[in-house]
């Protein structure tokens, strides 16, 4: 089927279009928040790996809260934190189904570290995509475990001190660590470049489940211009220039079954 | 270069611009009346068809309002058209 | 007396401050008053309301289902809160924006065009004062000096440069509604 | 099938893998965890699922997520654990897909120690967890009843979507009793219209369904006062359902013990003593915890002249005797706090002393 | 110090703050995180303690830690936060130390919504975790009574070596209105004898004292059955002295409505259009929810001819009048659920409703 | 001041006598459990740093849940496995104590493990003493997250399976790669030389928390003879042969300050 | 009727499953029965006992504050239940291991030397049949042929070999209680 | 070699036998009859006074039951004798 745009010529290709697992709304993501690329490159990447039907999503409790109403397949809202052990309930039950969680950093680092660290050790056959946008955005910009030293958020009102409140968590570096993960790396939101590598993660990770490997973890640097005060576009920037030196993206773990995909997509 | 064209949902679009910085053409621009959602979406303006259909603007649209077409030469009309997102490593 | 005003429009135009800004001179002036925002994940949607009551005794519930008074900055809000003004009250329309009228006719409507006028006063940002303005004009529950003494002590120092500004875009909202009146 | 001496905790495993559960998830505490334990052997041998969680938090959420996925699923703790279940439990009833949660309830506050309680009933039957709900939460006093109840809290919950919880103290837990193990049900491999199973399990005709959402959230307050509604009336149906009780003596009894579980036992023996020396007393039994059979109370407190509720707390149900009795006659109260059985003289005696009290008030009425 | 238009959540803090709060530990959650965020901002500057934990499970118990050391302590969250507390409070209550919650209640079961709600009422009143203990629980309805409470939690705390709370609603932690704060007290840097605090803090005369221990632990049936009534007698002593309420237009009132927090200011308003209305009403606003004025209620009900309670939930305090008032009165009962506040109008209709009930009663009892 | 045994020569001197810091009692451990050794050697230490007078234990829900009975100094009975939250509240409003949590396996590796990573990533000063026999004891021998591939416990009948409970926790490796952690390193109890070993190690930490330097951790493998059903000297064996190949004894991470005292005492 | 028995002693001297063999007797003679353990940490103490409740009718309570018999196998048994065994009830005295006598004159006393007839008759793991023989010999509350009958049937398979064995212990228990009987 | 000798509480002791699984002398030995708790305790056996002193005993055992002496040369009595396990690492 090749889908023309009414009243063009016939010489005119359908180069993208949106994908067909987002549902066709408006979200409630603020204008220019990464939330919004992170789920259309999922929705691509289930469409292309044609497991719509049996994918399941658990969402988390952060600006993602919604996310059931976004994505065209069965979907579940978890407590918050606690997606890596709702979507470890759902997928021990349905060991045919792709299961996925979608968390934010509140959620994952902060009050779901056991769920995810454990979900993980224990290999769950789970795919999860994490949002490390390094500040609770839902609750209004609070500080995260993985905000940076010195960023003032509305908990740390003169920046965050190492002295009191440690280093930012570095999540992918900590889940390689773990035998039972197989696929661990992060990536960026902030430009196409990087967002068709976050996409190929993206894919690689659901494939990992698909094979039933284990446990596999896509982190994505996300910006949230809302409570950063930024421009979308500063926002991006900032991404780029303050997070990745704090977090650098690459692959911490690739399990050897994974690597011969890499750069296959 | 190729000739390309993109649909814009001006409903759903949040005028983030972050559409604008990523296009290397530059042929986006913000319309001057907001949408029902009280934002001022972007729309192509491109009188000299400077857009290459290049999606890099469909790639980082957070709201997934871009669709993006692509003249080709008339004479192979391709039987295997790329949908979904699956044309991100073509088009880039 | 009690009066309830419920004051809703877009994120940015404005809506919590002219909320705050009618409570602070409602407390200046020996009123009681309450202010409340509706909050939450719908502020991500881009919309913002606050309701704040102006009264001579203390204050039951800060949230009414009929307010007396709704000042609408946009179309959504005029289509949420139309139905909703209690009869005999009074709506304020931003006519910048809405370009519709308002259909009950057991309502008081000032239609005031704030966008423009703030506009043409120095920034379009102004224009939650104009709002502010015609309400006064219409629902004299503070004179406009009480106001805009009020302006004075509140306005956050950031915004200092634009003190006088404000007060002409709030007279001016004042003229032009009581030129209106229904 | 004969009956064979069973330790409670054992019965009732077995007797929820004969029932159908398809998962189990849960982290050991005492006195539950021989109900763990044996589900740790059985479910993998059927080839269901078993998970020891890393904690009762994480427990309560994976049974979150099988029941969303609509199997027959449970987890048991007991009292420290159920608190760490809460929000779970919360989240179970606001998208009102349906559990089975087994309380083997121990001394508390804090750690206390893990002796017999029964001091989670207002943690059980009052809320469990934030919002307005109820489980049905079901009480038995021996382990013949437990077996039987644990088959009916998986018919319950599946038929009303609901929470249904089993509670009883550390000592039916642990005990050993003879009693029956009901036949192994056949498994149902339907899973209902509103599980999420992925939509092509769903297809019908070819035609693929829509999307299954398993949520709590109700963002409008018109919308969750909606909700909240549709689930007070089920709430209200299964009060007019479900309730279930047991008396004896109950018919010409003018002191009526109320109480349930193993103080309901204790209780027992002790109306059964009590009749051989000739007071008029008798035995309520509620059964379901929630809904509390208060009609039934109310009825009989028209005619009875005094009521002693026997627990193992400090006195929780008793405010729900209370209300239901109303002014219609004094309700007295025995609690046992901290691990502690009530011993049947105990109750004997004070069963005396209010009898004796009554009988004084009966002749200064009639002079 | 004159009054200033304060907005409800952040008020709190800094009369926390000037009570003496030596230490706050919270998680974010909507609708009390400016709560958190005036402590993050103020306890620095003031040298004080302030650290947002992981989770809200982390910060309950860092809360028993720091009151374990003896100082004062608080933690605030919303309703799916004071859930996750539950085994902590448990604790806390099971060794006796001293600490302050502020619960912003929001609607529920589940995540629900984020409106005002009173749906924690059974959740905080009736047990707050496992055993058998109840925290003091202040309700106030106003931002300067919430203010005055802040404080007062600190000292009640403190007297009785007990868990208080306050619970509010949404509404009155998210509204701004004119309030008063009091002045900032001296700090008392001794610590009590119980706290720990290392030994050498206590020595006396170069002597070291004993260890001191803090724990919920009584291993042998006996002695938790001892702390419990001694935990028991406490509770008792606080009912006698601490019971709180406001009443109006109640002296002739036929018909009383009873309500807390938002909903006592909403029922107030339209108990005074009533009377306006020559209905003779009055309000009854419990501001200690535990320990409950059911002695004031049973005596009013002496004399009124109908009650109506009204919650912003389904019906949780209502039990506690029923069980108050007995048979001596119908109590009716209006309810929100889901974050909706009860209308001024919706409460006056009921209110005439149950009163032209009343008077056809009377009517008919004439004749 | 010499102590003398009685009726003995004056040539004779102490070598060794229990620690002022351990009380004079009979502990409910099980014969030959070595959860007494690391009590003593705690004891010893906190004799030797001389701060029993401003150390508070915090004790853990498990076999060890009586630790404040058998130490002479303040001590806290946590929640299970929050014993990093309830220590982080004292240590906050006590700054100038020494305050350690002794926690197992089950308490640490499993409920905890929130509290655990994220008190160390905030580099509290706290130090940590954790129990790993591999099993939780108290409750008569269920799986923990440390348990061996095949080992047999109450709630893993037929050995433990990676398949379905994926790999042991290594606790001592995950706490190393946090920043806040300035020690952390694993030490076994199987014989005297090890123990001699261990007790360096608990004294290094309790220094680190000394000197401010931010939070300590040491492991040490310990058994349970009752729950692995062996005599308390099969059991220290199977600590050597069997559990020290999957847990490597050695020094994961030690923090530039503390480097040189390594070898002193 | 109905007899509460409570057998106590140290961990590994047999307490609680000579209390499931009692309680195996009585439900396999048709009569009610209960067992409970004492549990918990104390378990890691070192003592163990547990409750048999043997009666011709339900079971009301598990657990009894003064139980008719206690079968006490080391000292510090004795000194715990000596005073609660129901007055008119039965001390079953371990004399092997506690040298002293029981000081109440209100109940019935039997000393049997269980280690010792146990370690005669091949291992002094069985003393706990001594004692229940005993117990037998002074309550009739289950025939000997009746217990023998349920250690065929209820005597774990890897002590099959010991099964002769302990019916000899049981029944050198039976006879030295009858012939001690106070 | 060094002279030594324990004294062990055999009331605290559970009769693990680390102790005697540590002597290298081996001169410890479980006593014939049980202690209060129930356990046969260890006591040491050196009729040949074989013990050293060296205190790997007390080091392994887990119940703190183990004081160790040993002999020192009269001629250096020290002035500062070590107290609750300070000598460890002399010790061994
Ligand atoms: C138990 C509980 N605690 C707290 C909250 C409040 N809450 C909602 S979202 C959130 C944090 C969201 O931050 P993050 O996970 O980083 O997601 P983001 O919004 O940044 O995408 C919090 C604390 C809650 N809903 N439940
Ligand atoms: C919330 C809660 N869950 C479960 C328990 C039961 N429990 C007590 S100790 C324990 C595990 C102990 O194991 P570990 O921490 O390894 O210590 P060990 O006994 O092995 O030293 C458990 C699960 C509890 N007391 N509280
Ligand atoms: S608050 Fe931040 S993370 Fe949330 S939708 Fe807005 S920009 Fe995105
Ligand atoms: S397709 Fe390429 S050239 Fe065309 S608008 Fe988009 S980014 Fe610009
Ligand atoms: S990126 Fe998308 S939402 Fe943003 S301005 Fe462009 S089209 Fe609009
Ligand atoms: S059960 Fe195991 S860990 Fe606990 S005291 Fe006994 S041997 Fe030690
Ligand atoms: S001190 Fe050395 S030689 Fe002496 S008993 Fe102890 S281990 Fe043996
Ligand atoms: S190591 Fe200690 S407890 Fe064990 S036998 Fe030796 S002295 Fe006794
Ligand atoms: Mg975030
Ligand atoms: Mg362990």
């Amino acid at each position: 089927m090749v889908m023309l745009a009414p009243n063009q010529q016939q010489t005119e290709k359908l180069i993208y279009e949106r994908p067909h697992s987002l549902e066709e709304v408006y979200t409630h993501y603020c204008p220019g928040c990464t939330h919004g690329i992170a789920h259309r490159l999922i929705a691509e990447v289930i469409d292309e790996l044609d497991i719509q039907e049996r994918t399941i999503l658990v969402a988390p409790v952060g600006c993602a809260v919604f996310a059931y109403n976004y994505f065209a397949f069965d979907s579940a809202e978890a407590a918050h934190g606690r997606a890596p052990a709702m979507a470890t309930g759902i997928k021990r039950v349905n060991p045919d189904s792709i299961v996925f969680t979608y968390q934010g950093d509140g959620d994952l680092a902060s009050i779901g570290i056991a769920e995810a660290i454990h979900a993980a050790s224990r290999g769950e056959q789970l795919t999860v995509i994490f949002i490390n946008n390094a500040i609770y955005g839902m609750t209004g910009g609070q500080m995260a475990p993985t905000s940076l030293l010195g960023q003032v958020t509305t908990s740390s009102p003169t920046g965050r001190d190492a002295q009191a409140t440690g280093q930012p968590m570095r999540i992918a570096e900590m889940m390689a660590g773990l035998p039972g993960v197989v696929y661990s790396v992060r990536r960026s939101l902030h430009d196409a470049r990087h967002v068709i590598q976050a996409k190929q993660a993206i894919k690689t990770a659901f494939e990992a489940q698909m094979q039933g490997l284990g446990f596999s973890i896509v982190e994505l640097l996300s910006s949230c211009p809302t409570n950063w005060g930024m421009s979308p576009a500063d926002a991006v920037h900032w991404v780029r220039d303050e997070m990745i030196p704090v977090y650098p993206l690459g692959d911490y773990k690739v399990a050897e079954a994974l690597q011969n995909k890499r750069g296959r997509n | 270069m190729a000739k390309g064209r993109v649909d814009i949902d001006v409903d759903r679009c949040k005028g983030c611009e972050l559409c604008r910085e990523a296009c290397p053409q530059n042929v986006l621009a913000l319309a001057d009346d907001l949408n029902g959602k009280g934002y001022r979406p972007v729309i192509l303006l491109d009188p000299l068809h400077d857009c290459t259909g290049c999606a890099l603007c469909a790639v980082v649209c957070p709201d997934g309002c871009i669709t993006v077409y692509r003249d080709v030469p008339q004479k192979t009309p391709k039987k295997e058209p790329v949908l979904n997102g699956k044309s991100l490593s073509l088009a880039v | 007396m009690e009066t309830s005003i419920v004051i809703a429009g877009f994120g940015g135009q404005g809506v919590l401050f002219a909320g705050q800004l009618l409570a602070y001179a409602g407390m200046d002036n020996n009123l009681h008053v309450t202010w409340i925002p509706s909050y939450g994940p719908e502020m991500r949607g881009g919309t913002a309301n606050c309701t704040v009551i102006v009264a001579d005794e203390p204050v039951g519930a800060p949230i009414v289902a009929n307010p007396d008074v709704a000042i609408v900055l946009n179309l959504p809000s005029l289509e949420k809160y139309e139905p909703l003004v209690k009869s005999g009250g009074l709506l304020v329309v931003n006519s910048s924006l809405i370009t519709r009228t308002v259909a009950r006719t057991d309502v008081d409507v000032a239609y005031v065009p704030a966008n423009d006028i703030a506009e043409e006063l120095g920034s379009a940002k102004m224009m939650n004062m104009a709002a502010l303005g015609a309400l006064l004009a219409q629902r004299p529950i503070l004179t406009l000096d009480q106001l805009m003494r009020t302006l004075d002590d509140h306005l956050p120092a950031r915004k200092a440069h634009l003190l006088e500004a404000n007060k002409l875009v709030i007279q001016k909202g004042y003229a032009v509604a009581t030129a209106v009146l229904a | 099938m004969a009956k064979e001496l069973l330790k409670g905790n054992v019965a009732i495993a077995e007797a929820a893998v004969r029932a159908g559960c398809e998962a189990y998830f849960g982290y050991p505490i005492t006195p539950q965890t021989e109900l763990l334990e044996h589900m740790s052997k059985r479910m993998p041998e059927l080839g269901r699922v078993f998970l020891q969680a890393e904690s009762e938090v994480a427990a309560v959420n994976m049974v979150y997520g099988a029941a969303s996925a609509g199997v027959r699923v449970m987890t048991s703790s007991s009292s420290p654990g159920i608190s760490l279940m809460q929000e779970g439990f919360s989240y179970i009833a606001g998208s009102e897909v349906p559990a089975v949660v087994v309380d083997v309830m121990r001394g508390g506050p804090g750690l206390g120690n893990i002796q017999p309680s029964q001091a989670d009933y207002n943690q059980v039957v009052k809320q469990a967890g934030h919002g307005d709900f109820h489980p049905i939460v079901l009480a038995p006093s021996t382990i013949q009843e437990s077996i039987d109840m644990m088959v009916l809290s998986f018919d319950l919950a599946e038929k009303y979507r609901t929470l249904v919880f089993m509670v009883l103290d550390g000592a039916i837990g642990q005990m050993m009793e003879p009693a029956e193990l009901p036949p192994m049900r056949e498994m149902n491999e339907k899973r209902p219209s509103w599980a999420l199973t992925g939509q092509s399990k769903r297809r019908l005709n070819g035609r693929l369904p829509d999307k299954n959402v398993v949520t709590s959230i109700h963002l409008g307050g018109d919308e969750l006062n909606a909700f909240n509604e549709k689930l007070q009336a089920k709430l209200a149906q299964i009060t007019a359902n479900e309730v279930r009780y047991e008396e004896s003596y109950i018919e010409d009894a003018e002191i009526i013990v109320v109480a349930f579980g193993t103080a309901g036992r204790v209780a027992g023996t002790a109306v059964k003593n009590l009749r051989q020396a000739n007071v008029p007393v008798g035995l309520f039994r509620p059964i379901t915890l929630w809904p509390f059979p208060e009609k039934r109370l109310a009825h009989l407190a028209e005619r009875a002249k005094a009521f002693l509720v026997v627990e193992m707390n400090a006195g929780q149900m008793l405010h729900d005797v209370r209300e239901a009795v109303g002014c219609q006659a004094p309700v007295e109260f025995l609690g046992r706090m901290g691990g502690l059985l009530p011993f049947t003289n105990d109750i004997e005696k004070e069963v005396q002393t209010i009898w004796r009290r009554s009988e004084v008030l009966a002749l200064h009425q009639q002079n």
